[in-house]
């Protein structure tokens, strides 16, 4: 069976037209049950989220936090909350193909997800289009409330802009003045960089950019990179990164010793997920910020929290689980509120309003619809010969949440 | 006893030929009623298996007919998605000069990278398309002002009527249609068979006044034109796009398609894309691990099926019938 | 037609070709013959720009071919066979010679045409000529050794050249199928006025068909001349009977 | 930009390159010898990395768990190699490259899925053992003792090939192989145990390559990716094959990184792709000549 393309004797019509005939039969065969039962009085979420890869291990947090949420909001008599969730392997055109899915065949009422920023964004377009609210507890970029917010999006995660005007608060406190700004050659690194040099100007018009360097995500060795800065002797280095980039990033500073010589600014530095895997191999002298803490604040709420996580999943709460645990939160509320399961009712009940979580008062700003919460800054030291974080304080959300104004004239450009 | 069996081999190939014509009739007129017959979600689904199907044949042309390893063939798509994207973000022209100019410039990359390309043989062929394929991926990934970054381009505007779902699937089943018949008759031209005899014989086509690298170079950049046009068909789908379109996992995706049809059968790689789609969307639905199912699928069709599921079917079809040509 | 000159090649190091000369007159048919090793196939490559000369001339009809791409050599009008069955082995017996035809129109590069009804009577003519006519919607691998080895030179004629190179045509041959193979070439020769340019091992056949021969020994031409002229040399006899000893 | 910087960023660079060239060593060599393109060939190093971190967790994160994880994990991930050879490659060796290819592509897939089940999402990260952690001064610039260790360790694999390449019958075998399978088969060698021996070992120089990597950075899913791309670069730089080409292409873009970084850090991330370009533009076919 040497020919199957120059092969001349069978018909090409006829060849074509049954493949034709298979291909259709067997697309449209697929397609022939899309019978998605959904009992009206609940209210369905589609998570779309990254559980495969690199990124996998903050979809497992927000999912269990969600989880939590929607489990202790149906055991105080509460709504029902169902979910699904789909995986997008942290390709765009995978999220919006699974929120199309979700929206039309499984009739959900509301998408939740997504780590990636692009898939975020690529949603939220989607659900702007057909209606269908979406909460974002996953993607980071500023563009999802900001330039490209809209009523049907609400983020209940502390985006970059927030990020960058908390570390902008932050480093306005210190003394440094020749900075340079470094990170991962991705949306979450540039926009946590640029938010906070936009912020730190202004609140300190004398600080001075030495210059800017830029990592592939996924990098593991760093030396060349720090080598390259420390030549440059600026009084502090500013780093936008995150992830697997971050605990490795954080090993080369102490291997280099950089931060004996120059300080390091990066948000999430001392956060469990960056200081555990690095044990006694932690640097000390990072300074940062960070939305959550399983010990800090040291209140009543957040251990109430921190235990009822506990005893579900066995492990502790990451920031990622309280954004997961908001979003079901502020979703349950607004569905009791609303006293319906009328999207728009939900949506004008969410807009604005302000739950209870371990941190504080988590309030959805209703002109945005992002979520405001305190933010934690501190610095890594060594204290009785354990490394952690140290000197901690909490900025308020009136500190550090983004001008409205701002944000609606990026919308209306 | 001869005049009979060719007689009624006419007959047959008469019957044949209406059956062939009757059955692709009656796929066409399914596809066209379907929009009215299932969940709009599996609307989308086809628009989606529609662009794919037309991005798996373009590659075919060059990997399946023109023998050549093109590992990095998502590019193009990513370059046609992109110029629309840019064109309708970034600038007030038309959304014709967008759609037009996608699959141009589309082919203009192939152009280039097509140009050292053809120059090497074999895994170096291949090696070197990946290289540069990965290098227009990092520009478009690092070119923030123009591309956004790995951010994307979303809300791309297209015009009003482009926008339903229903409208959507009429126009990729439309162009689709055209495009494998443009493929299709490339293929049966005067180029498509001496593009077979290169890939049969290089060194013998280029003794008959072949010149093969131009040969190739053209059905590369023929191949990133139509890959272009399936980019711009994907911007109509999502009217959003991301870098990660033309990453090389996503031509592997490719690749597998049309292997999973079969390469050497022309509607192949549109079969391999229907069920890799279709089987992505389904396995989905029950794992996260998806990749895992791909990959012990992959490995089922490389070891027992390297001809794909259309090329084993014509196989075995072609082997129950006695072939006429052995009597000879 | 033909002219080589001071031909030189080398790979690697290894002297392949020292000094090759050669000359074919319009409308004859001459052999290059030499032991095994000698450089043949290595020459017939550098003729139709397969490989890249080191130094010397080849001339084609008063034009200078040296060293150019293989596809622009046939199209002045030289087209060859190869001693190894060298065809489209997915193309029917058909296509395989339309291949040739269509690149000698230029048509290789039309798009939108069918190639199915194209130049198929030039092309039917050939095979005619050739007795492949029966075999045409063949597979061209299903064809046995001997027709395959005709289809390999109906290939090199579809091209319609002037000079028709044969490397090795009855190489692996039965006696009757290379008394096909003699028939073919004078033929050829004698009907169409083909020059013919072949290597052979069976000298029977040489100095059958031949009416100039070149004599190639390790990589330098020792003779070159009549048939006769040629069996009396004394070099040649040396260089045949020193691979002998 | 004094002498000192530019001194450690080539001492940085050349370290850098040395991780390079023990991975692509792997590739190459598979290339060279089975002339199978090997998208696996990440995922055995993300293996070696993942297996280090076991070993050296189970043994407490202690010193001696980096040197035994260092000793055992290459040879495990040449275990998994050699399995894989002759569980499934062998079977296609008469297949073409693309069949070839897919089917180490496959191996990707499913082995980037079975590690993230066999050792979950979370980030995963060993200890650099005590006596190569910290830095020492180099005129005047501080860099890691770890670097230092990658830059013997680097050339030592280096002479080990090429002692094994050149000075054994094996190597020979092996050598031969990759520029006449026939002639190999003519003198009675059966040519597919010099593949199954030359893909364990490319298997163990990824794993070495992996275990090596895992002290100083994240072990976490998605870095075969990462390096994969690297070494297809390198390789098709070096020259396909050819060992010598991929030690010479791996310092260049180790060190033309580390420069790249030093003079223009805002596009670090396209240095790569530019160095493999030029090179390839300027000599298609790679550096020295190809193996076949």
């Amino acid at each position: 069976m040497a020919s199957m393309v120059g092969n001349k004797k069978s018909h090409y019509l006829f060849r074509i037209g049954s493949m034709l005939l298979i291909t259709v039969l067997l697309v449209s065969g697929c397609g022939s049950s899309p019978n998605a039962t959904t009992d009206k009085k609940n209210v369905k979420v589609g998570i779309v989220d990254t559980y495969t890869g690199g990124a996998a291990i903050y979809a497992q947090d927000s999912l269990d936090g969600f989880k939590l949420a929607i489990k202790e909001i149906a055991a105080k008599g509460g709504p029902t909350i169902e979910f699904v969730t789909r995986d997008d392997e942290f390709k765009p055109d995978k999220s919006t193909s699974w929120a199309k899915e979700l929206v039309m065949n499984e009739k959900v009422d509301f998408l939740a997800g997504t780590t990636n920023s692009a898939g975020s964004l690529a949603v939220s377009q989607f659900a702007k289009e057909n209606k269908v609210p979406f909460i974002d507890w996953g993607g980071m970029s500023d563009k999802i409330t900001g330039a490209a917010g809209n009523r049907y999006v609400f983020s209940t995660i502390p985006n970059t802009a927030i990020i960058g005007k908390a570390g902008a608060v932050q480093l306005s406190k210190l003394p440094y003045k020749k900075i340079w700004l470094a990170g991962s050659d991705y949306e979450y690194g540039h926009s946590v960089i640029t938010n906070l040099w936009s912020n730190l100007t202004t609140l300190k018009p004398d600080v001075e950019k030495m210059g800017e360097t830029w990592w592939s995500v996924g990098e593991t060795d760093f030396t060349p990179y720090i080598n390259a800065i420390r030549s440059a002797k600026p009084d502090v280095l500013v780093v936008g990164t995150g992830g697997a980039d971050m605990v490795a990033f954080m090993k080369a500073l102490k291997a280099t010793g950089l931060t004996q010589e120059i300080p390091v600014w990066a948000h999430t530095c001392y956060d469990p997920a960056t200081l555990r895997p690095l044990g006694d191999q932690a640097p000390v002298n990072v300074m940062g910020t960070n939305p959550y803490l399983s010990n800090y604040p040291d209140t009543a709420e957040n251990k109430a929290f921190v235990a009822a996580f506990k005893k579900e999943y066995n492990r502790e709460p990451a920031a990622f689980a309280l954004y997961g645990y908001m979003g079901g939160e502020f979703l349950g509320q607004a569905i009791e509120k609303a006293g319906s399961t009328d999207k728009e009712k939900i949506i004008d009940a969410m807009e604005g309003s302000t739950i209870d979580t371990p941190v504080g008062k988590a309030t959805l700003r209703k002109e945005d619809h992002q979520v405001a919460i305190p933010m934690s800054y501190g610095v890594i030291a060594k204290v009785n010969g354990k490394i952690t974080a140290t000197d901690l304080h909490t900025l308020s959300p009136d500190e550090i949440m983004p001008s409205v104004d701002a944000i609606l004239k990026s919308r209306s450009q | 006893m001869s005049t009979n069996s060719s007689s009624s081999l006419i007959l047959q190939e008469k019957f044949r030929t209406y059956l062939g014509l009757g059955m692709a009739v009656a796929g066409i007129l399914i596809l066209l009623a379907i929009p009215s017959l299932i969940s709009p979600y599996y609307v989308y689904l086809l628009a989606t298996i529609f662009t794919t199907a037309l991005l798996a044949t373009s590659l075919n042309l060059v990997l399946g007919y023109g023998g050549l390893l093109h590992l990095h063939h998502a590019v193009f798509y990513g370059i046609g998605a992109y110029t629309v994207a840019i064109i309708m973000t970034k600038t007030s022209w038309p959304f014709a000069i967008a759609v037009v100019l996608g699959p141009l410039v589309a082919a203009l990359i192939a152009l280039v990278i097509g140009w050292f390309c053809v120059r090497l043989r074999g895994l170096y062929f291949g090696m070197l398309t990946l290289a540069l394929g990965q290098l227009v991926w990092a520009i478009v990934y690092r070119w923030n002002a123009l591309t956004n970054g790995d951010n994307g381009i979303h809300s791309i505007p297209v015009p009003e009527f482009l926008t339903s779902v229903n409208s959507v699937y009429y126009t990729t089943l439309l162009v689709l249609i055209v495009s494998l018949v443009i493929l299709y008759l490339i293929i049966k031209s005067p180029f498509g068979l001496t593009l077979i005899a290169t890939r049969d014989n290089p060194m013998r086509s280029e003794s008959l006044g072949i010149n093969v690298k131009r040969h190739r170079l053209t059905a590369f950049v023929i191949a990133g034109f139509f890959a272009g046009v399936a980019g711009v068909l994907f911007i109509l789908v999502e009217r959003s796009v991301a870098p990660s379109l033309l990453f090389w996992n996503k031509s592997a995706e490719i690749l597998i398609m049309c292997l999973m049809g079969g390469l050497t059968v022309f509607m192949g790689p549109t079969l391999g894309a229907a069920i890799l789609v279709v089987l992505s969307m389904i396995v989905g639905l029950y794992t996260e691990y998806w990749l895992l199912v791909l990959g012990l699928l992959l490995l089922i069709l490389v070891l027992f099926l390297p001809q794909g599921i259309l090329g084993y079917l014509l196989k075995s079809r072609n082997n129950k019938k006695p072939s006429m040509r052995g009597e000879n | 037609m033909l002219q080589v000159e001071r031909l030189k090649k080398a790979f690697d190091g290894f002297q392949a070709i020292t000094d090759a000369n050669l000359l074919v007159p319009n409308g004859e048919v001459v052999a290059v013959i030499g032991p095994n090793g000698a450089g043949k196939s290595t020459l017939f490559n550098l003729i139709t720009g397969h490989l890249k000369a080191d130094s010397g001339h080849i001339g084609f009809k008063s034009e200078e071919i040296t060293n150019l791409a293989p596809h622009k050599i046939c199209h002045k009008g030289l087209s060859r066979s190869f001693q190894l069955i060298n065809i489209f082995s997915t193309l029917t017996v058909l296509e395989n010679v339309q291949i040739a035809v269509i690149a000698k129109h230029n048509f290789d590069r039309k798009l939108f045409r069918p190639a199915k009804k194209l130049l198929v009577e030039e092309t039917l003519a050939v095979l005619e000529s050739f007795g492949l006519i029966e075999f045409k919607d063949q597979s061209c691998s299903s064809l046995s050794y001997g027709d395959q080895k005709v289809l390999e030179i109906a290939i090199a004629l579809g091209s319609k050249p002037k000079l028709l190179l044969l490397d090795e045509p009855t190489a692996g041959m039965s006696p009757d199928e290379t008394r096909r193979i003699v028939n073919l070439i004078k033929k050829l020769s004698q009907e169409e006025g083909l020059s013919i340019l072949l290597t052979e091992h069976d000298m029977d056949l040489v100095f059958d068909v031949a009416q100039k021969i070149m004599v190639l020994h390790q990589g330098c031409t020792i003779a070159q001349g009549l048939p006769e002229d040629i069996r009396n040399d004394k070099s040649v006899q040396s260089a045949y009977l020193g691979e002998a000893g | 930009m004094n002498f000192a910087t530019l001194a450690s960023q080539l001492f940085i660079g050349l370290s850098r390159g040395m991780i390079f060239f023990i991975v692509s060593a792997g590739l190459t060599l598979i290339f060279g010898v089975l002339r199978i393109t090997n998208f696996a060939h990440g995922s055995l190093y993300m293996l070696g990395a993942f297996i280090a971190y076991s070993i050296s967790t189970f043994l407490g994160q202690g010193p001696n768990g980096f040197w035994l994880a260092l000793l055992i994990a290459p040879l495990a991930v040449m275990l998994i190699s050699l399995v894989i050879e002759r569980g499934l490659l062998r079977f296609i060796y008469n297949q073409d490259h693309l069949m070839q290819m897919l089917l180490t592509y496959s191996l990707v897939l499913i082995v980037g899925d079975l590690v993230k089940i066999v050792w979950g999402t979370e980030f995963k990260s060993m200890n650099v053992p005590t006596i190569l952690r910290g830095s020492f001064n180099l005129w005047g610039a501080s860099l890691p003792l770890y670097n230092a260790f990658l830059l013997i360790v680097g050339p030592v694999v280096a002479l080990g090939l090429w002692f094994f390449l050149s000075k054994t019958r094996l190597g020979k075998i092996c050598r031969a192989t990759a520029t006449d399978r026939e002639m190999v088969d003519i003198l009675g060698i059966d040519s597919t145990q010099v593949f199954a021996l030359v893909f364990a070992m490319g298997g163990w120089l990824a794993g070495l390559g992996g275990a090596l990597i895992a002290p100083t950075t994240t072990i976490s899913i998605g870095m075969d990716a990462n390096i994969l791309i690297y070494a297809f670069l390198i390789v098709v730089i070096g020259g396909l094959g050819n060992v010598w080409g991929t030690l010479i292409s791996s310092i260049i873009m180790g060190v033309g990184e580390a420069f790249g970084i030093l003079f223009i850090p805002g596009v670090a991330i396209i240095i790569p792709y530019i160095i493999a370009g030029v090179l390839l533009i300027i000599k298609p076919s790679g550096l020295l000549k190809s193996a076949w």
